[in-house]
């Protein structure tokens, strides 16, 4: 099967899913206690009677509900996601001006997670009763336990207090200026607790993921057939077993990319991170409902996203899947 | 020995797929125009490759496939026209042997319940008597009755196939249908099972559908013998006609290709196949065979060939027989 | 190893008692019990032995673990005592880990059962509704699900439950996928078994280790999702909780790091308690990878 | 002809659950330069195990060479250091085995899988080294070389797979084979190709070649002398035509009876099979006596008492019983 075909079809396929998650927000409004065009506009946003005339008449609530959806629909994909009252401001150009912060965030612990949490899983793997594999094995199940809200506070206390030498809040400092470079800096200065918290979770999963893999794979006949070759011990490991083991951590990191978007709405708050977490948190406490279900939307969106690239790159690594349609 | 029919097998044809939604349809013809007939108290052995279609055929029969097209008839009773639980309580009448004897038995189920599980399903004997019943069919198979409480997991290769034997005979079938019993087995187990199959024969009168790759065990068990390949029957006849005299070049490449155990003397003619069976997904316009056959002529590229008489009951499918 | 004629021990091992002695030896697993039976008789048992009311102010605010014998684990920024609160806080956890669970089981796995034994559209269809809810980023929709719906632990738990079922029923489709073909299943049919009794008799019981191993997980995850609603204030506000601790002494955190370390080292312990449980029932389902 | 490879008293253990299993019991083994020696017997009778000490590849743990040597011509493989052994294997001594499905790295283009075998011994080019994986591969039979060896293992059948392995094995012009139950997952006509396959290439590059498997067949079909192997022992040895005409050992002698031959001209009578009762004992719990004396129908009480070596009883033929004379005599 070719891959235009395919990626087409997987295209197609996500489409679908943004839709669905439109028609998802669209009952949530319906569904919840109250008058509609209350939860359109928001409660706390202060709505007068007029504004809420005006509401009903553009989405049409007074027409039958398929009506109703029409509109929605149509007006969602015209990128009107509505207007937040808590903000004053189309609930489009909110999110988009805190998503970048997010994804820096999330793709920053991402690929902390993978690189170190993959290393450590071959690590344990090469003696799998060994204290490497022992120690790997707990921190997995330490990281993995612990509340990722109260792991960030504890890394606050430790870096505010015990050892102040991270920012433990916000993503730059407003008071300085240090021109582009001093800027970038300082972002990435601000980003190493929020994105270690972030990553500790994942990477003890990551990590626990490969050693699993990784002694299944060590297993494996063609394992055996690298050895009988005369292939080197490091070699075996780093070419002919990694290679294949690291493919259900690319398919977990995709699946698991929902949660860590998540994960971050915890993490950005604990952090003051400005992202669509401490937005969502916000505009959760201010009711400003139409907020809210922007960022679930464009947080699912994110989140197809995330699997349609994870798809194309597992078709890349696995030649089984690339030729085998 | 009467020679009383007692399976027949019409036409029976089994594709599978061909809709599936966004997907390109591919149309696997596993099973594709199989007829046969199965005396009362005999074997009828299929042979074949992997992806000759055999084991389907077998799921066939029992209806344990979805079939296609064609007509399954047991005695009176037609398999293929069953539907809901009439089909569910004819299977009484025919039972199967699985091939591998550890995932043919449930490793949640004590193996005496595995036995039982057929009598209370189609409601056979009293209720109080159905441990007895159990018990009595692991005599009969060469268990010690007092194992019945045992879990699969505690037996051997071997004995785990005697409880499939036994699980099979307990609804006192008139057709077992075998797909490769002994082939996950030990040669000296192979051996056990392979006898007692026959014993069970003898002393119950059973009729076998026997379904191997293995010519020798064929040879051994069956009275009846036809070839699959790539879904159709190429040669069939009785035991004996088959084995000394084969008429299909695919036949005679089969026999050649099993070794002999006997120190070599060079004085035997060899046929070699090239390559691998083609897939069943994209079928050639001829004979199937055509492809990979030492003595093709061009007709066996465009037309596919009968499957005739060729004298005394034994049929083969090849246009070089028909000049 | 025995053979058809000679005597062997007539002892049945049944596989579900085999894997209970299997998890008996696995250190993890017994730790992990020994932790939640702690964490649940502390939570269960502590209000009797120790009756105060964790809404109630009791001292100065911001008193540090030991300083006054009234509250020996300190205070909050309300005066409120910590360890009376770590001793009523848990009970609104668990009972959310444990139904979020049970719901996250019960859909999980009729999802995975049907999609995975009828295959085809059934499966097209029931994988579709799975995928557009692994889509959903689950807190934020949880998120969303307590606000616009009047906030109860009930509905934490439903909104809990609904965001985490798709991977069981993922699990379960696949282990009905293997399952499926396995001869057994052809030998329940053959003997004359209804698609039910294959089902729910034959497939299910087989396919219930690695299940049980996710619930254990799941009621995990169950409590971090709980501890985090409540966290960001919303959760139950009448309902007393860890999480609701970790968020109200947040703001204090520099000036009172016990308001916030014990209520969330208990969480710690209640989900690592979990956690090692279904380390130890793995180990002792999957007897080759314990040897390994 | 030299002695290419012998083992010595070879002694391997497993640590299990239930005790120490003794896989390999004092295996003595010759094989000389460009022969086939055939090593047959039932699952766990050891003669994997016995490949896998000559490669250096026993799992350990669980596994330990306890005892005895594997000269390879005078040097001791298992003196040998890690360095050495890489060396050996792939380069000197070769493998294949009984699964061609797996026995592929699935991630990894066919061609570039044997190359890599090369360029681990030989000095040479990346280019060089793939041209010679094309030029194995036309070797053993496979049609569009150039084009295949740019496939996945995923993409080739069985039979090309196991093609791609004896090339893979071969590439460096090995001077041991060490086939392990190479057919035994392959169709027959498939496996008629390999077996003659292997007797050309044998007879092409003067390797010579260990063949593992559990059927006589095979045996009659390639090997020039065979040793039967059951419960960690050899116990019987001998040329081909020897062992398969003229069985002593009562378990070789069960093992060929019990096996359903095809023959060419069958006959209306079918007794039943012959049977060897019971089954293999475990490992763990072997006595001091034979191991096959449970299963022995020539049983005698020094059976149980004393374990036989294995002992000429002419030139080249060789067999472990106590009562061998009484045996042949029945």
């Amino acid at each position: 099967m070719n891959m235009a075909w395919m990626v087409v079809r997987r295209l197609f396929h996500a489409f679908v899913l943004v839709l669905a998650v439109l028609v998802l927000n669209f009952l949530l409004i319906h569904l919840a206690p109250g008058d509609p065009a209350d939860v359109i506009a928001g409660e706390m946003g202060g709505a007068t009677e007029e504004m809420l005339a005006d509401i009903r008449k553009t989405y049409g609530l007074d027409k039958p509900i398929y009506v109703q959806l029409g509109v929605y629909l149509e007006r969602a994909l015209q990128g009107d996601l509505g207007q937040s009252f808590f903000y004053n401001a189309p609930v489009l150009d909110l999110v988009a001006g805190r998503a970048g912060a997010t994804i820096l965030l999330v793709v920053t612990a991402l690929l902390f997670a993978i690189a170190v949490g993959t290393l450590l899983g071959v690590l344990a793997s090469h003696k799998p009763k060994g204290i490497v594999s022992g120690l790997v094995t707990l921190v997995s199940v330490v990281g993995y336990s612990a509340p990722i809200f109260w792991t960030g506070l504890m890394l606050v206390i430790l870096f505010a207090w015990v050892i102040p030498i991270f920012p433990i809040a916000n993503m730059f400092d407003i008071t300085k200026d240090t021109g582009f470079f001093g800027f970038i800096l300082d972002v990435l200065h601000h980003l190493v607790l929020p994105a270690l918290t972030l990553g500790i979770v994942y990477l003890a999963q990551y990590a626990r993921l490969t050693r699993a893999s990784m002694l299944e794979i060590l297993g494996s006949d063609y394992i055996r057939t690298a050895r009988a070759k005369g292939v080197a011990e490091t070699k075996v490991y780093t070419h002919h077993a990694l290679r294949n083991a690291i493919l259900p951590v690319v398919t977990i990191a995709g699946l698991q990319f929902g949660s860590i978007v998540s994960g971050a709405v915890l993490v950005e708050t604990v952090f003051s991170w400005p992202g669509l977490g401490t937005l969502a948190f916000e505009s959760i406490l201010a009711r400003d409902y139409p907020t809210v279900l922007g960022i679930l939307f464009f947080s699912s969106v994110l989140v197809i996203i995330a699997n349609l690239i994870t798809d194309l790159v597992y078709r890349i690594v696995d030649p089984r899947i690339r030729t085998g349609g | 020995m009467s020679d009383e029919t007692l399976l027949e097998v019409q036409d029976l044809k089994v594709h599978f797929g061909g809709k599936k939604l966004f997907k390109k349809a591919m149309v696997v013809h596993a099973v594709d125009g199989v007829s046969f007939t199965v005396p009362k108290g005999k074997t009828l052995g299929i042979v074949g490759e992997s992806g000759s279609g055999k084991t389907t055929t077998a799921l066939a029969v029992l209806r344990l496939v979805p079939i296609t097209a064609g007509k399954v008839q047991l005695d009176d009773l037609e398999i293929s026209a069953l539907e809901g639980d009439e089909l569910r309580h004819s299977r009484k009448r025919f039972q199967m042997i699985f091939q591998d004897p550890y995932s043919s038995l449930d490793p949640r189920q004590r193996v005496g319940e595995i036995v039982r599980e057929p009598l209370d399903l189609m409601d056979i004997g009293e209720e109080k008597d159905r441990d007895q019943m159990v018990r009595d069919l692991f005599v009969q198979v060469g268990l010690r009755p007092e194992l019945t409480k045992l879990f699969p997991h505690q037996f051997s290769g071997g004995q785990r196939q005697r409880v499939g034997l036994a699980r099979a005979l307990s609804t006192k079938p008139d057709l077992i249908v075998c797909d490769e019993p002994v082939s996950a087995l030990d040669v000296a187990v192979q051996a056990q099972i392979l006898n007692l199959m026959r014993k069970l024969q003898e002393d119950l009168g059973l009729t076998y559908l026997f379904i191997s790759h293995d010519l020798g065990v064929v040879q051994h068990l069956c009275d009846h013998v036809a070839v699959m390949y790539l879904g159709q029957i190429v040669e069939q006849a009785d035991r004996i006609s088959l084995f000394k005299n084969p008429q299909h070049p695919y036949t005679k490449a089969l026999l050649s290709a099993v070794p002999k155990a006997r120190a070599r003397d060079g004085s035997e003619e060899r046929v070699r196949l090239k390559g691998d069976p083609p897939s069943p997904v994209n079928l050639p316009q001829g004979c199937r065979f055509a492809g990979r056959c030492p003595v093709a002529i061009d007709k066996c590229h465009s037309v596919p060939p009968e499957l005739k008489d060729r004298g005394d009951g034994h049929m083969a499918s090849c246009h070089l027989l028909d000049e | 190893m025995a053979t058809v004629d000679e005597p062997i021990v007539v002892e049945s091992q049944s596989p579900i008692r085999e894997a209970m002695r299997a998890f008996r030896q696995s250190w993890a697993g017994m730790l992990g019990l020994i932790l939640l039976i702690l964490v649940v008789l502390f939570t269960y048992v502590g209000p009797f032995l120790y009756s105060v009311d964790p809404f109630e102010v009791i001292w100065a605010p911001l008193t540090a673990p030991g300083e006054t014998e009234r509250a020996p684990l300190g205070t909050d920024y309300l005066g409120r005592d910590i360890l009376a609160g770590l001793i009523h806080g848990g009970s609104a956890t668990l009972y959310v880990g444990l139904a979020a669970g049970f719901i996250t089981i019960t859909i999980g796995i009729l999802m995975g059962a049907f999609a995975g034994f009828f295959r085809g559209a059934v499966d097209e269809v029931l994988m579709r509704i799975t995928e557009f809810f692994q889509v959903l980023p689950a807190l934020l929709f949880a998120m969303v699900l307590v606000t616009l719906f009047p906030p109860s632990i009930y509905i934490v738990a439903l909104a809990i439950g609904i965001v985490s079922w798709p991977t069981t029923a993922r699990l379960t489709r696949a282990e009905f996928l293997r399952i499926r073909t396995l001869e057994y299943v052809n030998a329940a049919r053959s003997v004359g078994a209804k698609n039910s009794r294959i089902m729910w008799r034959v497939i299910l019981p087989n396919a219930l280790a690695p299940l049980i191993v996710s619930a254990t997980l799941t009621i995990g995850i169950a409590i971090l999702f709980e501890a985090g609603l409540s966290f960001l204030g919303l959760g139950d506000p009448n309902v007393f909780s860890w999480g609701l601790m970790i968020g109200a002494g947040r703001e204090y955190i520099l000036d009172a790091w016990w308001a916030v370390t014990f209520p969330g080292f208990m969480i710690f312990l209640t989900v690592l308690g979990f956690s090692l449980v279904g380390d130890g029932l793995n180990d002792a389902f999957n007897p080759k990878l314990r040897e390994r | 002809m030299t002695s290419l490879l012998t083992i010595k008293d070879l002694v391997v253990d497993f640590k299990t659950r239930a005790g120490n299993a003794r896989v390999l019991n004092q295996i003595s083994l010759e094989l000389k330069s460009g022969e086939i020696l055939g090593i047959v017997g039932e699952s766990g009778c050891g003669k994997s195990m016995t490949a896998l000490s000559v490669m250096g590849l026993v799992p350990s743990p669980p596994g330990k060479v306890s005892e005895g040597s594997i000269l390879l011509e005078e040097e001791d493989l298992l003196q040998a250091s890690n360095a050495r052994m890489r060396q050996v294997r792939g380069g000197i001594i070769s493998m294949i085995f009984q699964e061609p499905m797996t026995s592929l790295n699935p991630v990894f283009r066919v061609g570039d899988q044997i190359a890599e075998c090369v360029l681990l011994h030989e000095d040479i080019s990346k280019t060089d080294a793939w041209e010679r994986a094309v030029e194995m591969l036309t070797k053993v039979g496979i049609p569009e070389p150039a084009l295949r060896a740019k496939a996945y293992p995923h993409e080739l059948s069985g039979g090309m797979r196991q093609r791609v392995m004896i090339a893979m094995a071969l590439s460096c012009h090995p001077r041991v084979l060490i086939a392990d139950e190479p057919t035994t997952a392959l169709d027959v006509t498939v496996q008629a190709q390999i077996f003659d396959l292997l007797k050309d290439l044998q007879r092409e590059t003067g390797t010579a070649i260990i063949m593992i498997t559990h059927d006589m067949g095979a045996i009659a079909e390639l090997a020039d002398r065979v040793a039967v192997m059951y419960a960690g022992h050899i116990i019987e040895s001998g040329l081909t035509k020897d062992i398969l005409e003229n069985p002593h050992h009562p378990y070789t002698r069960g093992l060929i009876a019990c096996v359903p031959h095809l023959e060419t001209d069958p006959t209306e009578v079918r007794p039943y099979l012959s049977e060897i009762k019971g089954v293999v004992p475990s490992l763990t719990e072997l006595g001091k006596g034979c191991a096959f004396a449970d299963r022995c129908p020539y049983k005698t009480p020094v059976c149980e008492e004393r374990r036989p070596d294995i002992e000429p009883i002419s030139e080249g033929h060789a067999v472990a019983c106590h009562n061998v004379e009484y045996v042949v005599a029945v």
